[in-house]
């Protein structure tokens, strides 16, 4: 019950935040916080202290914390059912500690309606914990539509000057992949009918269907499409950078930080398990896409002279990394693709909210007209740095121990994708440091006033900094939060095939 | 029944035409009376073709269609006439083709 | 010994002081804790070395287990041998006299604090480095000092130059470190696991010697080598890399930081061993380097220029070393290396100190009698620089030659490009002095250096000239060295060639004997000098090889030819819906005829079925 | 006529003897207001006596009309739809001269109808287009200040006239081989007579023509955008909604009853056309900057969705969940398009932009008028498919349809057509969310309660559905078995 009061208490929330701007301009932005902080706290406190197993399904989706299953629709079999597992907890508390960092970032940046704004972004992340939470598929699927409408009204009400072709373009792309997404559940819900003579979209009866091949194959794709839309994976990524760049700061923060993750969530929760073996032979492809992106996204980075637009495009590279993990398909690459999510999730969400510091005090995002900003701003740049070496895979912090796991995991499979993706550790550092360079860095404009960091605006970049050194230094935790569901994946396919035991001279001599 | 018998296929035939005839009026002619009266033929070809069925089957079914259809001609009709009057008073013309503000 | 962790945490500890209190704080306490860190931890080294020397027994530390994945568990953990105490102890000590002498060099420089922040980072990264017992902790360390020498390089940060010069040491090093990442993929792919001994025992049991594997693998590691250690062919960012201030380079581009990859090569020397072909290419690549390097610092004008290219060159030497299976003579080399090689910088930051930032060789003169000091340690660092007998370089250097001499086949070779490098570096160290030193005047210094300056430059001179002396603690860690047994010949070649060397330099650049202008005006001498002087113009060739290429690319791809099909879909549809749009003609007649073509249509479609 | 076929009948009679009373109201006493209020009166009464009608179901009453629950399910639809639009329509039409006919006609058009819904037969058929036809002429027309409805009613009465007249050609021919009228008559006459094909192919076509030609199917579909643009806008909804669906109940009914499915041609034609409807709808509204047409052109599309549904019947196993699919999509979509038309007739309130909204005049809605605008909101999301909207679980319905029967290509061709869709109903709402003093032209718009009422009511109906849909859906699959 807790899961579905904690999207609620989100839904509510938003709508105490509308109505409290009628009292006073600021309370909209407090409401919010305060709403959040208390979601995060509410969610922590409502945690089992041990973990009970439910029984779900033969072939183990790991153990579920929370289960929730009503009735809602049952002449299609569709029930309102929730369930919290250690990758939704996860992600869940992420999604919260990004929204509390949202809501900071924008804290002075909205004149303009800051109710309506603040209700938006909550009702996004009410959206989204939906995401997370949601084992129905249909409910899913609802989610998943319903998280768009606040952020497309966040990206086409408050973005910037070119927000109605960004936000459209989102827009269009995801609902157009979200409904072959509808499509494919339907057909596999009619698969299940087949099976098992009843209908019902619920996860856990539709997990380990036998599908004919061809059919499997195309309601994969369908699955496929629409999470690797939203991932974003090359070449479906071009929404991307529009959106990214014209949305306000709070929107790319939540969009980097957390609607990317979605699409990563939607493969490794329903997308692989559903279907195993077409998954499996698609692996191939897949990963191709992932090498694709990740040095693609890399090369446009460095190409780009928009700052907002230089980070979009690094997200679409390290995500790059996701897939690979995901479909590299051991446990190595699956921890680190788990892993990937969260600390890009920080470290974008870090720079983006640079990118928003920078553009509100230089009304500007273009760094043809930045540089030398560190002699004004020196809180700001050692920031910049951080989250620049962090992008670029320092080790020592969470990017690193992702990317390296992914690597790792990928190289036991596909030594030369791996090397290629290797890559990707090069071009990010090409690209991270020509963006210190062109901001921070070079001669200062003497007369240009630059008012750096605030308290407020250190404290959320100081609890970033924490959090990812915390992931680089003991990422254990996060890691033990992930496992079960890794372990689930790996009982999927025979283990004689890409799943690859890491004994002592196992693979590379495998093709 | 006495007298010559008409087979049905010719009546149809007829109706047919008739029906063809009233479509071309419809696409041909401009003047909006005209565009009405090729209505009344196609409805009357109809209303033939039904009696001549009916009569084929000797049921009163036919006929009965054909006084409804008569009756909804008649309503279609008077209905136009109160629009052609409009028209002739707004557009100062009965020409449809200088009737073309909605488009696009 | 527990409070082994404290070596590297009181730099970083210091590092992280400094940079929270964002340059709010008083220089006295930064220039404090600065050094006084390093000190500290030198002293703690002092103690650790002490034991060690007593018990020589190895040390090992695990604080907690990094990540646990499956089979792979990477520890945060130290493994303190002989090979580790040493390098623990150079980079410690020589690191403290830097950060005392950079007290005073640094004293007028606004972000005083940041200095000292990154160089405090840089000294724990570097002891993390040597002190790892995994080779994933030491990948930590290993890109630590890259990131502390790309904030350093770049620490005048106004000049785009400088700039550039550090992101371009950053990425060549990336290359390398990404070589060996992918080599740490293969080795725990294969072995099971990243710690060092067990891998190496691990080895010796997978695998035979010669196997295709083990070589694929030290050639990764080697690449990572390569980068950090400024060789052929990933050497072009060192001599840029002098952009930073000169007590940095001292540091990190001479003392400590490119000497890792021939630490990380003598760690894993039981790999090296499988593989005899890596082996072989290590040698050739330090000759080969330091050949190149030394006729590169013929040409230099720059003070700092030549000492880099000559740095690359002993560098050179190391390898050839390693190369030839003389690792304990690598590691002695690396360790009078950082001495002199310390020693030379510190004093040409002196002179550069003092010349109000004149770096041109050409434009000083004279200064024997102006900066005594700096003279006398100029001199005893060039001495030992060319091996001159009796310094420390001269003993180092000299064993490396001799076991060269001693490889069969390729040896006599190699020990022949080694003797042409010493003499080049006679050459090149002397020009140097002479050049700077004696002659006429053409700048007056404007000061002379305090003791915080001097006082280093002291110790290291006494550390150049003795250094020979020392003997490490390196018996139980690499395989003992067959005694060379060279003939007398051999020896007083190695002996002479230096000499040679300084003979040939007094000749062309102090005696006036035979002039080094006519040389250089022949077509021949001034092509090459202006070869050397750009250093081999392999620069040109990476650039137009790798930069113009990505530029290019990037340039390219610059607006998403992606969009391009997604932009046709969507012109596609505005077509199609213009074209529609035609047809809401507003004219009735119209309606009525497409109604009809419709009725004709179906008709149609089903009497094709129908048939 | 027994008292158990009147009670079947209640419906049509209460409408019946309401339009009498209209007219006796109107001859004795002119007020638009107590007209306006009595007609709303009568077809709320006429929807209630549905219920009571149903305890007499299925009955049928002559051999014209069938009372079962699926044509009283309707009948109470369209009742509630005419009496929205009565009450939308009040003070929209009290300021022309003469007002109160409108009401009468409303109430007559709400009949024909109904009548639709419950015709079995030919005759039944005919007067009930005819009734519902000819009242809608006359209300297209009833603004009589501007001259484009009066365009736009002759354009409908020619053309539309022309279909019946085409629609009834091909019932000739059919009763001409088969000798009967009743729908299922004519199926089994059909199955006797061996000479089905022959006949059939033109009579099926003609039909198909005529009636696809009301529901403005692609390619009889030139006629609405300009039809929807120049009828008052509340004319427009009950257009759109309640002639359509009763029209789209009549072919269900006569594809079901003479088992037309047998004949696989015409099926494929249907699909066909269903194809052309969906791609060609979305494609014209995509860049139409005037609203009504754009809704006009959307509507389209959605006869195009609603097409699918005589496909998936082919194969009997699955003609329930179809046609229950097709009567959820159409109260699902007659709720959405009465909301949505109504929301313009509030919207466009100023005597000049009333016949043509501009997607200009809705301009920064969201800060002048945010009720207004999140209602319009709504109900464009409902129309593009977004969940939580009765159009979702309607789209969601025909899907699990298509998906039971297979039909692959028309489901891509129902994702292509959303697809495109979104981006036009997306560009409404963006420029409803225009921050003001952005872009240039501000309309101010009056807006008076009642409608606000109404309209929120009408958004209820939309949420709510969507929202909760399974009492709706049991009450439907109670209404099949």
């Amino acid at each position: 019950m807790s899961m579905a009061v904690l999207i609620l208490m989100l839904l509510g929330g938003g709508l105490l935040a509308w109505q409290s701007e009628r009292i006073h301009p600021d309370l909209p932005r407090w409401t919010a916080l305060a709403t959040v902080i208390v979601a995060l706290v509410f969610l922590l406190v409502s945690l089992p202290p041990e973990q009970p197993t439910l029984p779900t399904d033969p072939r183990g989706t790991g153990d579920w914390l929370l289960h929730l299953k009503l009735a809602w629709m049952p002449r299609f079999g569709i029930a309102l059912e929730l369930a919290l597992d250690g990758l939704s907890l996860l992600l869940l508390v992420l999604t919260l500690l990004l929204g509390l960092i949202a809501i900071a970032s924008s804290w002075s940046e909205i004149d303009f309606k800051p109710g309506l704004f603040q209700a938006n972004l909550l009702w996004t992340l009410a959206g989204v914990c939906g995401v997370f939470l949601a084992v129905d598929m249909f409910l899913f699927f609802l989610f998943w539509e319903v998280m768009l409408i606040p952020m497309y009204l966040l990206i086409a009400i408050w973005g910037h000057e070119n927000k109605t072709y960004a936000a459209t373009k989102f827009f269009i792309f995801t609902q157009a992949s979200g409904l072959l997404m509808l499509l494919a559940i339907v057909v596999l819900a009619w698969q299940g009918l087949a099976a098992s003579g009843r209908l019902s979209f619920s996860y856990f009866d539709l997990l380990g269907l036998t599908l004919d091949p061809r059919l499997g194959w195309w309601t994969m794709l369908g699955f496929f499409l629409a999470f690797t839309v939203k991932l974003p994976a090359f070449p479906f990524h071009t929404w991307l950078p529009d959106a990214h760049t014209q949305a306000p700061t709070a929107g790319s923060v939540l969009l980097a930080g957390i609607l990317l993750k979605t699409g990563a969530y939607g493969l490794l929760r329903f997308c692989i398990p559903l279907f195993p073996e077409a998954s499996l032979q698609f692996a191939p492809i897949a990963m191709g896409l992932g090498v694709a992106g990740v040095i693609y996204g890399a090369v446009l980075a460095f190409a780009q002279s928009d700052f907002k637009r230089l980070v979009a495009y690094s997200s679409v590279s390290h995500m790059g990394f996701v897939l690979l993990g995901l479909y590299a398909w051991n446990q190595l690459a699956l921890q680190g693709a788990v892993m990937q999510m969260v600390a890009h999730g920080i470290s974008t969400a870090a720079l983006f909210m640079l990118a928003g510091a920078l553009q509100q005090r230089l009304h500007t995002r273009d760094m043809g007209r930045m540089g030398g900003l560190w002699h004004q701003a020196p809180r700001m740049g050692a920031c910049a740095m951080f989250f620049a070496v962090a992008s670029l895979g320092l080790p020592g912090l969470g990017n690193f121990v992702a990317e390296f796991l992914v690597l790792l995991g990928l190289f036991a499979v596909q030594p030369w994708l791996a090397a290629l993706a290797a890559l990707g550790l090069i071009t990010a550092a090409i690209y991270s440091l020509w963006m210190m360079q062109q901001t921070f860095q070079g001669s200062p404009d003497e007369q240009r006033k630059l008012a750096d960091f605030d308290v407020r605006e250190m404290l959320a970049m100081g609890t970033m900094v924490v959090a990812l050194v915390w992931l680089g230094l003991y990422p254990q935790p996060v890691l033990d939060l992930a496992q079960p569901v890794i372990d689930s994946l790996q009982h999927l396919v025979p283990s004689d095939n890409a799943v690859v035991a890491l004994a002592p001279g196992a693979a590379v001599n495998k093709p | 029944m006495s007298g010559l018998q008409i087979p049905m296929e010719h009546v149809l035939a007829l109706a047919g035409l008739l029906f063809s005839c009233g479509l071309m009026g419809l696409m041909l002619r401009r003047n909006i009376i005209f565009m009405l009266m090729s209505l009344e033929v196609m409805l009357n070809a109809v209303a033939l073709a039904f009696v001549a069925a009916g009569a084929q089957w000797g049921q009163a079914d036919g006929q009965i269609i054909f006084l409804l259809i008569l009756s909804v001609a008649a309503a279609e009709v008077a209905v136009g006439l109160g629009l052609v009057l409009q028209i002739q008073r707004r557009f100062k013309t009965l020409d449809m083709d200088q009737a073309r503000r909605l488009r696009g | 010994m527990a409070g082994v962790w404290l070596i590297p945490l009181l730099p970083l500890a210091s590092a992280l002081l400094l940079i929270l209190s964002t340059g709010k704080m008083p220089r006295q306490l930064v220039a404090l804790l600065g050094a006084g860190s390093v000190g500290l931890a030198a002293i703690c080294v002092a103690l650790l070395a002490r034991d060690f020397l007593a018990d020589g027994e190895v040390r090992q530390l695990t604080l907690w287990t990094w990540l646990a994945v499956g089979e792979f568990t990477p520890r945060i953990a130290f493994y303190i041998d002989g090979l580790t105490v040493v390098m623990m102890s150079v980079i410690t000590g020589v690191g403290f006299l830097i950060h005392l002498y950079s007290i005073e060099f640094m004293w007028d420089d606004e972000s005083i604090c940041r200095y000292f922040a990154y160089m405090n980072l840089f000294v724990a990264a570097m002891l993390v480095l040597v002190m790892a017992d995994n080779l994933l902790l030491l990948y930590l360390g290993w890109e630590g000092v890259g990131l502390c020498s790309y904030l350093l390089v770049g620490f005048w940060y106004r000049d785009p130059a400088n700039g550039r010069a550090a992101r371009k040491a950053f990425i060549v090093t990336r290359v390398g470190d990404t070589a060996m990442a992918l080599g740490l993929f293969l080795l725990f792919t294969e072995l099971g696991t990243l710690d060092i001994q067990p891998m190496l025992v691990a080895a010796n049991s997978h695998w035979q010697v010669g196997d295709s594997l083990p070589i694929l693998a030290t050639a990764l590691l080697l690449g990572g080598a390569v980068g950090k250690s400024a060789q052929l062919p990933l050497h072009t960012w060192l001599p840029d890399a002098m952009a930073g201030p000169t007590p940095v380079s001292a540091l990190i581009h001479a003392a400590t930081m490119v000497t890792a990859g021939v630490y990380l090569i003598a760690r894993t020397f039981g790999l090296f061993l499988l593989a005899p072909p890596t082996q072989e290419a290590v040698a050739w690549i330090g000759l080969l380097t330091l050949l190149l390097a030394a006729f590169a610092a013929l040409a230099q004008s720059d003070i700092k220029r030549i000492l880099a290219y000559s740095t690359i060159s002993q560098i050179g030497y190391m390898f050839l070393a390693l190369g030839v299976g003389a690792y304990a003579s690598g590691i002695f080399h690396l360790v009078t290396h950082a001495f002199f090689k310390a020693l030379l910088f510190l004093a040409a930051g002196a002179v550069i100190h003092c010349l109000h930032h004149e770096h041109n060789i050409f434009r000083m003169g004279g200064l024997r009698t102006r900066l005594p000091v700096i003279f006398w340690s100029f001199l005893i660092g060039s001495a030992a620089l060319a091996a001159l007998p009796f310094t420390s370089g001269f003993y180092s250097k000299d064993a490396i030659l001799l076991s060269a001499w001693e490889i069969p086949g390729i040896g006599p070779w190699l020990w022949a490009g080694g003797l042409l490098g010493a003499m080049l570096t006679g050459i090149y160290s002397f020009r140097l002095v002479f050049v700077v030193f004696f002659g006429s005047a053409h700048t007056e210094p404007d000061r002379q250096p305090g003791w915080k300056m001097a006082t280093p430059l002291i110790v290291l001179c006494v550390l150049s000239l003795l250094g020979g002396l020392l003997v490490l603690p390196l018996s139980g860690v690499f395989p003992p060295a067959a005694h060379p047994a060279a003939s007398h010949a051999v020896e007083y070649i190695s002996i002479g060639t230096p000499l040679l060397g300084l003979l040939l330099a007094y000749l062309l650049f102090l005696g006036r004997q035979l002039s080094i202008d006519t040389l250089a005006d022949g077509p021949l001498g001034r092509g090459l000098s202006d070869l050397w002087l750009k250093g081999w113009r392999i620069d040109q060739l990476y650039d137009a090889v790798w930069v113009r290429p990505y530029l290019g690319l990037s340039h390219w791809w610059r607006n998403e030819p992606v969009d391009r099909i997604y932009n046709a879909l969507v012109s596609l549809c505005q077509w199609a819906h213009h074209r529609l749009c035609a047809l809401q003609t507003g004219q009735l007649r119209w309606y009525a005829t497409s109604m009809v073509f419709g009725l004709v249509l179906l008709v149609a479609i089903m009497l094709r079925n129908a048939t | 006529m027994t008292v158990m076929d009147f009670q079947a009948l209640l419906p049509l009679l209460v409408l019946a003897a309401g339009a009498t009373l209209l007219m006796l109201q109107i001859a004795w006493v002119r007020s638009p207001d107590l007209t306006g209020a009595l007609a709303a009166l009568i077809l709320v009464l006429a929807a209630l006596s549905c219920h009571f009608a149903v305890a007499a179901a299925p009955l049928q009453v002559t051999p014209l009309l069938l009372a079962d629950r699926y044509a009283l399910l309707f009948c109470t639809l369209f009742c509630l739809a005419g009496a929205v639009t009565a009450l939308l329509s009040r003070d929209y039409v009290s300021q022309g001269d003469q007002p109160e006919e409108f009401f009468l006609l409303l109430v007559l058009a709400t009949m024909g109808a109904c009548v639709l819904a419950c015709a079995v037969h030919v005759a039944s058929l005919l007067l009930g287009l005819e009734l519902l036809s000819v009242s809608l002429y006359t209300l297209i027309a009833y603004p009589n200040k501007s001259i484009l409805p009066l365009e736009a009613a002759v354009k409908y009465l020619v053309l539309s006239g022309a279909a019946s007249a085409t629609a009834l050609f091909g019932f000739a021919l059919l009763y001409a081989a088969t000798g009967t009228l009743g729908f299922s008559a004519i199926g089994q006459g059909l199955e006797e007579t061996g000479m089905g094909q022959s006949v059939l192919l033109p009579a099926a076509v003609m039909i198909f023509t005529g009636l696809a030609f009301k529901l403005s199917v692609v390619p009889f579909h030139l006629w609405t955008p300009d039809v929807y643009d120049g009828a008052p806008a509340p004319v427009t909804g009950f257009l759109a909604s309640v002639a359509k669906g009763a029209v789209f109940v009549v072919l269900l009914r006569l594809f079901l009853d003479a088992n037309l499915f047998r004949y696989y041609r015409l099926v494929e034609v249907t699909g066909l056309l269903a194809i052309f409807s969906m791609v060609a709808g979305n494609l014209l509204a995509l860049l139409q900057t005037n609203i009504k047409r754009m809704l006009a052109y959307s509507s389209i599309a959605h006869i195009g969705y609603l097409l699918i549904v005589l496909m998936v019947c082919t194969n009997s196993a699955n003609q329930a969940l179809a046609v229950e699919a097709a009567i959820f999509y159409l109260i699902a979509y007659t709720a959405t398009t009465i909301a949505a038309f109504g929301l313009l007739t509030l919207i466009s309130c100023d005597p000049s932009g009333r016949e043509n909204i501009q997607l200009q005049q809705v301009s920064g809605l969201f800060w002048r008028q945010p009720v207004l605008a999140c209602l319009m909101l709504v109900a464009l999301l409902s129309l593009a498919g977004i969940p939580l909207t009765a159009g979702f679980i309607a789209k969601f319905y025909l899907v699990n349809a298509a998906v039971s029967g297979h039909h692959w290509i028309l489901l891509f061709s129902l994702v292509l057509g959303s697809s495109i869709g979104i981006y036009y109903y997306l560009r409404v709402i963006h420029y409803m969310a225009r921050r003001p003093g952005e872009h240039g032209t501000e309309h101010e718009t009056i807006s008076n309660r009642r409608g606000r009422i109404l309209c929120g009511l009408l958004i209820a109906c939309i949420l709510l559905p969507g929202i909760a849909p399974q009492s709706l859906m049991q009450y439907l699959r109670a209404i099949l078995h």
